[in-house]
């Protein structure tokens, strides 16, 4: 289980790679890569990723060992960046190992649900019609009922 | 006691500052949010609307109701939206 | 949309780099890689995945259709290899890239699921006790009944 | 009418051979089948264990009970194990 939380970028196929490599033993491996996308209105130029050191990474981990445990995963891995980024650029990723896809997906979707709504990230965005923090979503709190 | 008490998001931006040294009696984080409010408008203003607003004591979520006894660090910020 | 059924190996990362790519418009990208892994009884010597040149490529191309319109996806990537395999190496993948990460992942789930019992892939394991044909699994049948 | 009949995984091993042309006048897949087995034991052997055995028809899955007015290509083989 690796969790890593840096400003630096990362390189998604590489950290790819890396986690699906010598694994004789595991059938399925799931990726997740989540991209600083366009929001819903104007013309984004920046994002800004605030987080809470020290709680973040004690979050992630917590996170990754309940969905090690559920789905008895041979391995997971969480990155997620902090500090500017432009659009395009790639914020986080997940992965999950298994022997079978059911519960690699299952347990990637799971890492990502709780990531968004409790581990301790804020988003802010700004755009050509003025700067903003992102707003939660009630269907990413409602996500969380399917656990 | 003393807390440090962090504001991140939009509440650090309206409190003004990422982090300050509380010293304080609050039983619950409610009665320290009550005591913060009272200080200034700024403050006032952050914690107006409670819906709006998650807490962590010693790094770990909780709910208003939550204790103080033998924190040392309470963090206030809007939910949350990473991914 | 791309499919590509070949013998020769791939590069995991490489299309997961590929695939995420220029995507600015594109929220959340899903991959899912298969390894060959130890049977359940005895040791893994060989793998070999016989298609059914023509059909394979159809079926596929079917499939990853229906996930794409069924979900939206701004696209889909499916590569699958036949020949002899040792363990440890990639069989296939599947990657879907999505505004929203809820559809990238069903459309990978779903993308899995009809590839396994309705693409015309079978393997046959060579393991220190022999020479035998995969069965399909009850399970994998009933995991359409989900979509 | 002349139709390419292929065969794949053990049903191919149990035939003995990946394809051939067979020279039929059966009106569907259940009737090709019928014929097949009757030619030997090999065949007889093969199809012995319908439940086990799937279908297509100009590259497309299909029932037993499709009719082959037009068709090309009839491949038969097991339930199949990608992925």
């Amino acid at each position: 289980m690796q969790i890593r939380v840096q400003q630096a970028p990362f390189d998604f196929g590489d950290e790819c790679n890396r986690f699906a490599a010598n694994r004789d033993d595991t059938g399925a491996v799931v990726t997740f890569c989540g991209i600083v996308r366009a929001p819903e209105h104007g013309v984004l130029h920046r994002m800004e990723i605030e987080h809470y050191p020290g709680m973040t990474e004690r979050a992630l981990a917590k996170i990754a060992q309940t969905a090690t445990t559920r789905w008895g995963l041979q391995d997971c891995l969480v990155i997620h960046r902090y500090g500017p980024l432009a659009p395009g650029e790639r914020i986080m990723m997940v992965a999950t190992a298994s022997c079978h896809r059911s519960d690699a997906f299952a347990a990637a979707d799971f890492l990502m649900d709780y990531l968004k709504s409790r581990a301790p990230f804020w988003k802010k965005e700004t755009t050509d019609e003025g700067d903003g923090w992102v707003a939660a979503k009630d269907a990413d709190e409602a996500a969380l009922q399917r656990w | 006691m003393k807390l440090e008490v962090l504001y991140f998001a939009w509440l650090r931006e309206r409190i003004g500052h990422p982090r300050e040294t509380v010293d304080t009696q609050a039983e619950t984080v409610s009665a320290l949010i009550t005591e913060l409010r009272a200080r200034e408008d700024r403050y006032d203003l952050a914690f107006s609307d409670l819906d709006a607003v998650r807490v962590a004591v010693d790094q770990d979520l909780c709910d208003f109701d939550t204790p103080l006894a033998g924190a040392r660090e309470v963090a206030f910020f809007p939910p949350m939206t990473g991914g």
